[in-house]
């Protein structure tokens, strides 16, 4: 015959549970706010971007599409030659492939890709899932500021 | 009145069709296909049983449903792309695969990471390893019947994960690791609310000793059922709280000198005697409650200090062969990395923990009942990403 | 295979080459290496003993010889058994792996021509074991050459009962026969695939579907005759 | 209840009350427990809402679920025996049924008070084994077949701790007829104290531990649940069955829940019996209070239920044959003597 405590302290265990305050957080109506350093969604901005292919070559899922091209810009000093910069024209991010490794937010010399902790982007269709350029602008709203890090931590220059 | 030649014909078709129900019920055993959709296997692993009655004659697993081919995918990519990659092998305690293959590498190029990225390295080795085991001491019941506990595994285990989270980035794939150190430093607060879920984690440990351990039925269940001798154990290449419950006090954390914290904390190994399922079950239950308490002392004594040593932003690593292995939550996990000097590795062998867990499982499961074959596997913790690679 | 005594055969660089200081020796490890050989006589090749760990090299027909010498010397926990394919990677510099900067060295992934690893070996295919005492936490790794046109060695299962899965898998990705294998058949793989994935020659035919998005480049200035390199111009490389 | 209504009705219009009564009884009974204890209470035992969206507070989660089962489609496996798999589960719905006719709810409120009601009762209820094993072996699948087998096995090594643990109420109440034992029950006395009555369950507890125990096997619930081991066999005999026939099932189920906590109230605490109500109040009190009863009792089972793992087969049987049996025995026969000596 099993001895009864065993089952008895059983018993008591989820009864304890029943009556403490359970831990749902119900969707729709509240949200739980997630870390600010957690990888929801990649922000493009645009203006840093340089177009040196970088980011897109790094990527191991091989879903980053780039096009640019070269163009004259206005000299910066008024007596120069006119500067020859590389301009943006198509900055893709394809969400179905990618895994948010953050490879190319990390290998991004020139500070132009930042992650936001944004997740509710998710699309009926999966095509709609290919941002496109002004769709990652819009992200760079979502971006905080970076954290303060521990006690004891040394801030790594332009740590990302 | 004779009897016509239809009734005749459909007379004996219908002796023929109960000589067939018989011969296919009394002799001939009946082959059940556990898997590869099914609740005890985690994931797609798919157990072909030949049973008699309700016992086990025969017993084969077949896996590959969750084959990546994760060697030959090392083959074309660079160090930082296989931190990501090989996370994704035993995905709930993502960490601590990076940790091995990050070693390998450093060891090649023989840079040290800094103290303070070692420590926290093995802070988040630990978690991982609650993470996981935190899953499996909450399944268990759930194989067993009882629904309740799973759910307490799941409500205890979110703060470990959030934690992780609000520290790397990822819950489930951190990709913090890097060669020399880390992506970043801790967050502010991130060490106070360490504290605090880690005694969580040990209250959690106290509720399911008491709601299962405790319980008689549960005992009955486990004690006895799936035993493994040492000796068989080492055969198969069995590690972790699988070897340690057969009695073999072997744990690469405390007998090999890795160059992560674990020797700068004091900390028992737990082995058990009986090898059944319920000293497997009992070694995981102590091994939760000792990484706490190694997070524990690890975040009082953090070192202060920079958090990446010196590296070239583009890493080659000199030619050569290494291999390291940790003690993963599952098991023993090893990478042999061979390096010809290249972005890339040349070949990387990785040894993952389960894959010999469930080799054994075709002895194991000889002459064993029907429920006991879910309990055996359950007891067995391993999973499917880390058996197909 | 002639046993060339003790000179490095690789031509890429050994990480604890023994003419400069001589390591540390570190006994333990040492003795491990004096008991094999002397069991084993000549049929170990070639021994290494680097930053903690042991390689020996066996000839191909003593494999379960060492198999079971390991196993009476104390070394009864099966750790893995794989295999190594020498064959140089394909040619990833240009479009797989992308390296900034091409100049460095014969390009990006490894030299061109075969090389071999830790205690020397030329053929093409090598098999890989492991074992490890519980007792002394010290393991040791075995290598044999294999035979390039139809690789066979001996099977481990007698001796360690874990091979059997390890054997099946290697049997399956690099098409080594295994000479008294119980059952080797397919262990991932579906049952009628053909060729050998793991091999170095295997394509990897999900890098051959898509295009590389690496691939495209800046286009150049439109009408773009007269585009003399201003400074800070030619910033991204082809 | 003639009185009450101060109208003769005929004969066929007091059945079709009853019949009417019956199902609304069985319907809000599975609804009280599905509702009550399946979604609400093992969800704050795990520490978690239940259902929230449908309804206030999940009310009409339950609805929501007619509807779901009500449109899905009704599939016949192709081997299965067309025939038996389509009836098996109206004959266990027919078994549960049939065990709601003998218990009273008041003076006057029960179907049809046989002089042998719970013998009655208890032979109804063992014939859901059939339906059972109808289920599992028209469906042709070898879980559900096992799954079948199981419950079989199981439910009649039950049936045996169910009768016998009844026995001890039976020599005290001197009659089978549950009228007459809440009857017994109501007008007893403690040592001269008749504020309560004597329920049974003061005298009994060791027939009550076994008929709780054995109560638990007979609904297969965990942790006797061996026949619906979703671990295991998936889902037992229900593998193949979707649709309304799935419904049955599961009204069948929780209704043979109500239907015994129905019986172990009556038995053990009284029925619907308050003490110090008499008359026609006691046909407006009773049901209230034989409803209170019943879910005091099918707290307790459904508690049991979330806590603890599932035995398996040969221990639920050792169990039954080794310890049950014997207990119960013992009780009967301490129970005849202390009857004869009092």
């Amino acid at each position: 015959m099993p001895k009864l405590p065993g089952l008895i302290k059983g018993l008591g265990v989820t009864f304890k549970t029943m009556t403490q305050k359970t831990v749902t957080v119900q969707y729709p109506h509240e949200k739980e706010a997630l870390a600010p350093r957690s990888r929801g969604v990649i922000a493009l901005k645009e203006e840093n971007c340089t177009v040196c292919m970088l980011c897109a070559r790094q990527c191991p899922d091989w879903c980053i599409y780039i096009e640019g091209h070269k163009d004259k810009a206005p000299p910066r000093r008024e007596g120069g030659k006119p500067r020859s910069v590389q301009y943006l024209d198509r900055f893709d991010i394809d969400y179905a492939l990618c895994m948010y490794c953050g490879i190319c937010v990390e290998v991004c010399p020139f500070d132009a890709l930042f992650w936001s902790p944004e997740y509710e982007y998710s699309e009926p269709s999966i095509a709609d899932l290919l941002h496109d350029k002004d769709k990652l602008g819009e992200w760079m709203a979502t971006v905080p500021d970076k954290p303060a890090l521990e006690v004891g931590a040394e801030a790594k220059k332009g740590a990302k | 009145m004779t009897v016509t030649d239809h009734q005749k014909s459909m007379y004996i078709a219908g002796q023929a069709a109960d000589a067939r129900i018989n011969i296919e019920l009394e002799t001939e055993g009946m082959t059940l296909n556990i898997g590869p959709q099914h609740p005890a296997t985690h994931g797609t692993l798919r157990i072909v049983v030949r049973l008699d009655g309700e016992q086990v004659v025969w017993a084969d697993p077949v896996c590959g449903y969750m084959h990546r081919g994760y060697e030959k995918l090392t083959e074309v990519r660079t160090y930082p792309q296989i931190t990501t990659l090989v996370n994704r092998i035993d995905w709930l305690s993502s960490f601590a695969n990076e940790v091995p293959f990050i070693l390998a590498a450093e060891q090649l190029m023989g840079i040290d990471a800094p103290p303070r990225a070692q420590w926290i390295r093995t802070i988040l080795f630990e978690m991982a390893r609650i993470a996981n085991i935190t899953l499996f001491l909450g399944e268990m019941g759930a194989q067993l019947g009882a629904i309740t506990p799973v759910f307490y595994a799941f409500r205890d285990r979110e703060h470990v994960l959030n934690l992780i989270e609000s520290a790397t980035g990822g819950r489930f794939h951190p990709n913090y690791d890097r060669i020399g150190g880390l992506k970043d430093d801790l967050p502010k607060g991130w060490v106070d609310e360490c504290k605090d879920v880690m005694h969580r984690v040990r209250d959690f440990c106290d509720e399911l000793e008491t709601l299962l351990m405790g319980n008689e039925i549960f005992a009955q269940r486990m004690r006895g059922i799936g035993v493994i001798p040492a000796q068989v154990g080492l055969d198969y290449g069995l590690s972790g709280a699988n070897i340690r419950a057969s009695g073999v006090d072997w744990d690469i954390r405390r007998d090999e000198d890795s160059p992560l914290a674990w020797k700068h904390c004091d900390w028992k190994v737990w082995t058990h005697v009986d090898g059944d399922s319920y000293a497997r079950y009992w070694v995981r239950l102590q091994e939760t409650r000792e990484a706490s308490k190694i997070v524990d002392q690890l975040l009082d004594g953090l070192p202060a200090g920079p958090i990446m040593a010196k590296v070239p932003r583009i890493i080659k690593v000199p030619a050569g062969e290494a291999w390291v292995h940790t003690e993963n939550p599952l098991g023993e996990m090893g990478y042999y990395v061979v390096s010809q000097g290249g972005l890339g590795p040349f070949r990387c062998k990785i040894r993952s923990a389960s894959f010999n867990n469930v080799s054994i499982v075709p002895w194991l499961l000889q002459g064993v009942y029907v429920p006991d074959i879910i309990t055996i596997l359950s007891s067995l913790y391993f999973i499917l990403g880390d058996i197909d690679r | 295979m002639s046993s060339a005594p003790d000179t490095e055969a690789a031509p890429a660089a050994e990480s604890a080459d023994d003419a400069s200081a001589p390591p540390p020796v570190d006994e333990l490890r040492q003795g491990i290496v004096a008991v094999f050989t002397k069991d084993l006589g000549d049929a170990v090749v070639e021994t290494e003993v680097a930053n903690g760990d042991v390689w020996i090299r066996v000839n191909r027909d003593a494999w379960r010889a060492a198999g079971e010498s390991a196993k009476r010397h104390g070394f009864d926990y099966f750790c893995f058994l794989s295999a190594i394919d020498w064959l140089p990677n394909p040619d990833l510099s240009g479009e797989k792996i992308w390296d900034p900067d091409p100049s460095a060295g014969d390009g990006s992934t490894g030299s061109t021509e075969q090389s071999s690893g830790v205690a020397g070996g030329d053929s093409r295919f090598q098999v890989l074991a492991r074992v490890y005492d519980v007792r002394r936490f010290v393991g040791v790794t075995f290598k044999a050459d294999l035979d390039e046109a139809h690789p066979e060695v001996d099977t481990w299962t007698t001796v360690f009962a874990g091979a059997d899965w390890h054997e099946r898998e290697t049997w399956e990705m690099y098409g080594f026969n295994f000479v008294g294998h119980p059952g080797l058949r397919h262990l991932y793989l579906p049952g009628e695939f053909e060729g050998f994935p793991g091999r170095k020659d295997f394509p990897l035919l999900a890098r051959e579907v898509k295009p590389w998005p690496g691939l495209v480049d800046v286009e150049p200035m439109p009408g773009g005759a007269d585009d003399e390199p201003a400074e800070g111009e030619e910033v991204a490389a082809e | 209840m003639h009185a009450l209504l101060a109208l003769n009705p005929a004969y066929w219009q007091t059945t079709t009350l009853k019949l009417v009564v019956i199902l609304l009884t069985v319907v809000t009974g599975a609804f009280i427990l599905v509702y009550g204890f399946l979604f609400k209470m093992m969800a704050h035992m795990q520490s978690r809402l239940g259902p929230m969206e449908a309804g206030p507070h999940g009310l009409l989660q339950l609805m929501a679920e007619f509807g779901k089962f009500l449109q899905k489609e009704d599939i016949f496996p192709s081997k299965a025996d067309r025939r038996v798999f389509a009836l098996a589960p109206f004959v266990v719905l027919a078994s549960t049924f049939l065990v709601y006719v003998v218990i009273p709810a008041g003076p006057r409120l029960i179907v049809e008070d046989f002089d042998t009601g719970i013998f009655f009762a208890l032979a109804m209820s063992s014939l859901s084994v059939l339906g059972v094993l109808m289920a599992g072996w028209a469906s042709a699948n070898k879980y559900s077949l096992m799954g079948a087998l199981r419950a079989a096995g199981q439910l009649i090594a039950y049936e045996l701790p169910l009768v016998l643990a009844i026995v001890g109420v039976v020599v005290q109440a001197q009659s089978l007829s549950l009228q007459t034992i809440v009857h017994q029950q109501a007008d007893g006395a403690i040592f001269g104290f008749t504020g309560i009555g004597t329920p049974f369950i003061l005298t009994q507890f060791v027939g009550f531990f076994i008929f709780l125990v054995a109560m638990q096997a007979e609904l297969t619930q965990t942790p006797f649940d061996m026949p619906l081991a979703e671990s295991e066999l998936v889902a037992g005999y229900l593998t193949e069955y979707s649709g309304i026939r799935f419904l049955l099932f599961f009204i069948a189920e929780f209704a043979t829940a109500f239907a015994f906590a129905a019986i172990a109230a009556t038995l053990f605490l009284g029925g619907w019996y308050v003490p110090g109500v008499h008359g026609a109040m006691a046909d407006v009190i009773g049901p209230l209070a034989l409803g209170a009863k019943i879910i005091g009792v099918s707290f307790l089972i459904f508690w049991i239920r979330f806590t603890y793992p599932r035995f398996r087969e040969d221990q639920l049987q050792t169990f039954a044959w080794k310890y049950l049996i014997p207990l119960s025995l013992i009780n009967i026969t301490a129970t005849g003597i202390l009857k004869v000596v009092f």
